[in-house]
């Protein structure tokens, strides 16, 4: 009976040191770099750091769906060169027509072809029952060689008459917010209440711990699986509507490798690969990891330029060892 | 096959009036060239405890697959209240009110207990799964089989145990027409077998069918009001339980009369302990153990589930993080690892044979082979020959019933898997065998074979732990019987100390018999 | 600030491509040169070299760099003109002189000082020669580098020239800029095609592999490989009057070094200097090769 | 006791028609190449491409390793241009002294720093218990920052006086079948005398089948997966040494992406990416799919340049579509 009191003890939500990580290693990072350049802790700086860490952000929240439910989508980035080059050619084309509303149509049209995109992932993967790696392999390089296609080669800029009036959804803030910012906030935040408060996020961690279990309890795995591509597509879009503000243009090299960022981001937030875990405020922890050590290397005038992917590589390996030993 | 059955009374029961819940005929299972099932014909009535019995690998498992479609059948029929049924998969067969509590283990170790129970039938408020009815459900539910894990325990972190019960509470969430439990009390201890005991009656009572499987032949004694028989996938037949005894239908399982099941006692051993252990701590497990064992000894470890003698013993082999000394065969043991245990002469069997026992997807080969590689494998290439004689040995051994010795280990019967894992462990010649749960699914005619085995071993002047929750084995079985409780060793019972009462009084309150604390 | 003058520090801001083939490393390595030999000579001038492995990450280490501190120059090779515009009129607002080194930016109202590359002579330039010496006539190959707007406007350069003759270019791939990738599709295209005349490789990285696959396939009738960039070991070959590859064309890397020089200049007295500065890509030959010989570059 | 006896006469290995899922998309590729372009089959273009696929292969070959016994490794194309970069270093220093023998003392230094780059990525992986894809991404971006700064950003290039000596390793042929053919048939062969033959291999498989069964059976899971990760290392200086003779440099662009390709080669050969099947002679049908999936987008004429990716990517994809028909 000892064991029952016990157990009944331990009542309500114990608070897991183990979940902390990938906070106190963001933490560790944003304390090197006040260490190292003072104008790191700018506001200017720590404004642009956060802005732009949303990108790999929304992504990652997408990819968090993805490899929590078992799979794995290496297309990220070139699918955001897709979409991003789609939207622009949408855009470009509507503006005679619609001025400004242009924007408005061509993101909708970016969202429906973000989320076609996953979507083909996702029934490649489950229907052709393809490894995930191998099948997101494959359409990386489809959809990295229709930009390449669709822009000749070169690249696909924006309408001038669009740049002004599309140019606070990147630049722009809301009560001193970056838009982004808040873009990411509410993609974290819907984010978190699917996987953690509906019958999908609860189904999503079912098929990627135990597909087995989850088909047996009429969960269709493929169904749940399919979805989180299609979610992952849908991220894709969102932050593809919030770059082109920014850079203004698509090209055969945008988004390139940023499919490596977002798994290291997802995995270095508490996510396991293996699936059935999600930690959304993790991976948002780790996309702001990514991007203060990217910063943090350019403040700095310590290494050698040759040696930045090499530093990078060692403190990402020393946040993960981290996270070992705070366990 | 064709001998005359022993018993000479009941015959073969015909169909009652009302209609069955649920009827089979003519059921047949085959895997490409390998038959499991012959032409099965069962009717199963509501209201009613239904026993199948039978020796391992017969087709038991195979069965209840077939009646809750985890597995489809190569021919037959199946009926529910008169009406013909197919399901296509499980998920189909729970939506008629039939529903598996497997023998394996199979839930999402990731999710917490109230998620796994209501995993694909959420409850919900709005948008929103509705976690507070959940757990609030849950924890009633878990209460009433008599399980003592928290709704929000993450599976992964539970005992072997616990996890079956979390199963069993899965299939009772709803009420269900035929349920069907397929080993149920392999994994746990008296009390949770007496609690579960209740709650499979309490089902008959309010008019569910319950097709029981069990190879503790006591059970099906007190349960059962009607008891089918299968031999080698054939259904030998159905009687009802009344008539027989447990002697009775040990004998129509295997087909031939049985001998004594527990061996002779043995001489009281002597001489300087093979292994002696000292204050021996576990995280999240046990406090300050001290035993030891002699040559000729079989030392039994008794306890209540999540009393922590797994826990104890992994922490022994270096599995879990551990403090405390060993001295084995008079060399401390400093660097205690699984492999350098096994090197000075001591191995130890899991208990969970599916999750760190055996390779599922690898034959048999491999897996009796694993942990013996250099014994087996003495030259630097694998040496086949060697390896098929030590698989034929071990299947005639531990008379391992496989149809072909190219199955996968996962594919053999569960009693089979556990033979297999015997054999394995024993294939590296050990001065010392740690037994967690030896006759785990194993029916009644090889018990026997095993506790023999487990006899001629401590006689050759080896020693032998057995950790089990099967009482009866425990006494029958050991020398000297250390209790535990609450992580602590706080019985010691030696000669006629050792009985039931004994060990239950001591897992229970604490105050053992004999002398107090644990030092022999 | 040791016993320096009281004079201010000035800040210079060089932001390149990261080093991921043999151009761009060239790139870096002139531009970490400059450094030194300026910070060594003018201690009042800070030199930042950063490179970035794209046009995102460029943008961001643009940011980076105004953030941390004033600017008073920034010397930028851009990865690509439309993305960096808007970025780079962003660090001129607040005051900084702005010098572009090959690729020009879409408002070239932005650009103080310019030091331009001519991509598209790098092609037409080869272009024209080849024609000249296979006579207008034969077939030609040509593998291209990384889909980046360099890379099409060499294409373009060379495309155009040669559709004003009779010669016929079968076919155009990507190499990437990789030698080992030239190599490869070198190796296809003789499979493929039984008479090739002349290779145009765009870069001299991807022509050393070219050269490799040719001379192991014991082919004969090509006349002429080519390449463009003024590789170290290309040029050796021009000087040594090789009969395959006996031009080249110069896209100096070290032409950042040049632009870094000339907006140093203007904080160490001298007046600012602005405009544009076309690189022109004469052709490499035997003659001048000299010209173009820096045996302790990397590149 | 019938049981017993059906099992003695079950009779030998079952021939398994999945195993020759891979074989037979090979065949299916190169008859396709042979309908696209009769030179396919001409005897240079087939030798170039299978020389040419001893790179991948080989590296393969020790990703198979890597693969089945539960790890991944994200760094072997950086850490084969790290190895080559080291390899062409040593040989430089050591021309002026040992002359050509200064080839094979490279070659075994070559070795003994691709061990240690695979016992590296092996430690971090299993002391460290980092994610293998986080961990192997890591070191990838060291290897590569360490040949970028090695070259300056340019290239090494190998002594001219060590090229005609060292030629053969790469352009050489014994009784006609080229040296990199038979330096990978040597690697194949004793990669599957190790994995199906010998105590190692068993071990391998436990570990990346149920690394707990592993463990509770006395294998040291740390251990066998690092020796894994070291034989990987050891597979990469082998394609190392036979790659330099190729061009005689090291650039910061050699092995780009190749880990990619290893990988693809390791899941189309039928190795599965979760471990504990290993499959080395599809690993090497893969290695020579992908080369001749190459080799034809460039033979046919039927796809513009820019979309020759995206067609691979459909291949592949199709390719391992047809495995699934088949099992
Ligand atoms: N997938 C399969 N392929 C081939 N044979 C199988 C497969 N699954 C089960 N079998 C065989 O079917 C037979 C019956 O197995 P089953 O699990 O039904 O036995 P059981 O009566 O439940 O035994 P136990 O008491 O040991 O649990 C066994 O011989 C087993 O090897
Ligand atoms: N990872 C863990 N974290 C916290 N508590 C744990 C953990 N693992 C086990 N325990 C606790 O340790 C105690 C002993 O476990 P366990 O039930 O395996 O012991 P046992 O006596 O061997 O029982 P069994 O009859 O199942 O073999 C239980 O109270 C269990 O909940
Ligand atoms: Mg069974
Ligand atoms: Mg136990």
């Amino acid at each position: 009976m000892t064991a029952a009191v016990a157990s009944q003890s331990a009542g309500p939500r114990r608070i897991r040191w183990a979940d902390m990580g990938p906070f106190i290693a963001l933490a560790v990072v944003v304390l090197a770099g006040v260490m190292i350049n003072s104008s790191f802790l700018s506001g200017t700086n720590i404004a642009n750091v956060v802005t732009r860490s949303a990108f790999v952000a929304i992504i990652a929240v997408g990819a968090t769906f993805v490899i929590s439910s078992g799979g794995l989508d290496l297309s990220v980035g070139s699918m955001m060169a897709f979409v991003t080059g789609i939207m622009i050619l949408a855009m470009n084309r509507l503006e005679p027509s619609m001025g400004g509303y242009a924007i408005v149509a061509g993101a909708g049209i970016g969202l429906v072809v973000g989320a076609l995109c996953g979507l083909l992932n996702g029934l490649i993967v489950t229907v052709g029952k393809i490894e995930p790696f191998i099948a997101t392999l494959g359409t990386m390089g489809i959809f990295r060689a229709l930009i390449t296609w669709m822009s000749d080669g070169g690249s696909i800029p924006i309408e001038r008459s669009l740049r002004e009036p599309y140019r606070p959804v990147y630049f722009g803030d809301v009560l001193g917010i970056p838009v982004p910012v808040i873009l990411t906030l509410v993609v974290v935040l819907v984010g978190a209440f699917v996987l953690y408060r509906t019958k999908y996020g609860r189904r999503c961690m079912a098929a990627g711990s135990n597909a087995d279990v989850a088909r047996f309890s009429g969960v269709s795995v493929a169904k749940v699986r399919t979805t989180a591509f299609v979610i992952q597509g849908l991220c894709v879009a969102i932050a593809a509507i919030c770059y082109i503000p920014r850079l203004g243009a698509a090209t055969p090299t945008t988004g390139q490798l940023w499919e490596l960022q977002v798994i290291t981001a997802v995995v270095i937030g508490g996510t396991a690969l293996r699936g059935g875990k999600a930690r959304v405020w993790g991976t948002v922890a780790g996309a702001l990891i990514l991007e203060v050590i990217a910063n943090l290397m350019v403040l700095s005038n310590m290494v050698s330029e040759y040696l930045v992917a090499a530093v990078q590589g060692v403190i990402i390996i020393l946040a993960m060892l981290a996270h070992r030993f705070i366990k | 096959m064709s001998e005359a059955l022993p018993i000479p009374g009941p015959s073969p029961v015909q169909p009652a009036l009302p209609l069955p819940a649920m009827q089979a005929a003519g059921l047949c299972k085959a895997y490409g060239p390998i038959t499991v099932l012959t032409d099965i014909a069962l009717d199963i009535r509501a209201g009613e405890v239904h026993a199948i019995i039978g020796e391992n690998g017969a087709g038991k498992s195979t069965l209840m697959k077939l009646l809750s479609g985890h597995v489809l059948p190569t021919a037959g029929h199946l009926a529910m209240a008169g009406q013909p049924v197919e399901f296509a998969d499980a998920v189909a067969a729970e939506a008629a009110g039939v529903v598996l509590v497997h023998q394996e283990i199979l839930l999402a170790g990731d999710l917490t207990v109230a998620e796994n129970l209501f995993l694909g039938r959420e409850l919900t408020r709005g948008p929103m799964v509705d976690d507070r009815a959940m757990n609030r459900r849950a924890a009633e539910i878990l209460a009433s089989i008599g399980a003592h894990c928290h709704p929000r325990d993450p599976v992964s972190g539970l005992p072997l145990a616990q996890r079956q019960l979390v199963q069993i509470a899965r299939a009772l969430l709803e009420p269900r027409k035929v349920v069907i439990f397929d080993e149920p009390t392999a994994v746990l201890a008296n009390d949770e077998v007496a609690a579960l005991l209740a709650v499979v009656r309490g089902l008959r009572d309010r008019g569910a069918a319950v097709l029981y499987i069990s190879h503790r032949l006591d059970e099906v004694e007190a349960l059962a009001d009607r008891i089918t028989v299968l031999r080698d996938g054939r259904m030998i037949g159905t009687w009802p339980a009344r008539g027989l005894t447990q002697r009775d239908m040990a004998e129509l399982m295997v087909g031939r009369k049985l001998d004594m099941l527990y061996p002779p006692r043995r001489p009281a051993a002597s001489g300087d302990p093979l292994l002696r252990v000292q204050d021996l701590s576990v995280d999240h497990g046990a406090v300050q153990g001290s035993f030891a064992v002699r040559p000729g000894e079989v030392l039994g470890i008794g306890g209540m589930i999540g009393s922590g003698r797994t826990e104890m013993f992994e922490g022994l082999m270096g599995l879990r993080p551990a403090t405390g000394s060993a001295v084995l065969n008079g060399t401390p043991m400093v660097h205690r690892s699984v492999g350098a245990w096994q090197a000075a002469g001591l191995v130890y069997l899991t208990e969970d044979r599916k999750g760190k026992g055996l390779l599922l997807d690898e034959p048999l080969g491999p897996n009796l082979t694993l942990q013996a590689l250099t014994e087996v494998h003495p030259r630097l290439t694998l040496d086949r020959k060697a390896e098929g004689a030590a698989v034929a040995k071990a299947v005639a051994d531990y008379d391992i019933r496989v149809r072909s010795v190219h199955l996968d280990a996962g594919q053999l019967s569960g009693g089979n898997q556990q033979k297999l894992l015997l054999a394995k462990v024993m294939l590296t010649d050990p001065q010392v065998v740690i037994i967690d749960e030896p006759t785990r699914g194993i029916d009644i005619g090889n018990k026997n074979q095993i506790y023999d085995f487990i006899d001629a071993l401590v006689r050759t002047g080896k020693a032998c732990i057995v950790i089990s929750s099967e009482l009866p084995e425990l006494v029958g079985l050991s020398d000297r019987v250390l209790v535990m409780r609450g992580g602590r060793i706080v019985a010691e019972l030696t000669g006629d100390q050792i009985t039931e009462q004994n060990v239950v009084y001591a897992a229970t309150s604490g105050e053992g018999h004999g002398p107090q604390g644990a030092q022999p | 600030a040791t016993g320096v003058l009281a004079q201010e520090k000035r800040v210079i801001a060089v932001s390149i491509p990261a080093a991921t083939h043999g151009w761009t490393g060239g790139v870096v390595y002139h531009a970490e040169q400059a450094e030194k030999e300026i910070e060594a000579a003018f201690p009042n001038i800070d030199v930042i070299v950063k490179t970035s492995p794209s046009a995102t990450a460029q943008v961001s280490a643009l940011e980076d760099l105004a953030a941390a501190q004033t600017l008073d120059a920034l010397v930028i090779l851009p990865f690509t003109s439309e993305e960096l515009t808007g970025p780079v009129e962003q660090v001129k607002a607040a005051g900084t002189f702005i010098a572009v080194v090959d690729r020009g930016l879409t408002d070239p109202a932005i650009q103080d000082l310019y030091v331009a590359g001519d991509n598209i002579a790098v092609g037409a330039n080869t272009a024209k020669w080849l024609a000249e010496q296979l006579g207008n006539e034969g077939n030609v190959v040509v593998l291209r580098g990384i889909p980046t707007v360099i890379d099409d406007e060499r294409i373009q350069g060379f495309t155009e020239v040669i559709e004003g003759t009779n010669i016929e270019i079968l076919d155009i791939q990507y190499a990437n800029w990789n030698q080992d990738e030239a190599f490869t599709l070198m190796q296809d295209y003789l499979a493929k095609y039984p008479q090739i005349d002349a290779v145009w490789a765009n870069d001299d990285d991807m022509l050393l592999g070219v050269l490799e696959a040719i001379r192991e396939s014991g082919r004969t009738e090509i006349k002429y490989a080519l390449g463009g960039n003024g590789m170290k070991d290309v040029i050796e070959m021009v000087m040594a009057g090789d009969a395959m590859t006996p031009i080249s064309t110069p896209y100096p890397p070290s032409m950042i070094k040049s632009a870094i020089y000339m907006v140093a200049g203007q904080f160490t007295g001298q007046a600012p200097m602005r405009g544009s500065f076309k690189l022109d890509a004469p052709l490499i030959t035997p003659e001048n090769a000299e010209q173009f010989y820096f045996p302790d570059s990397p590149f």
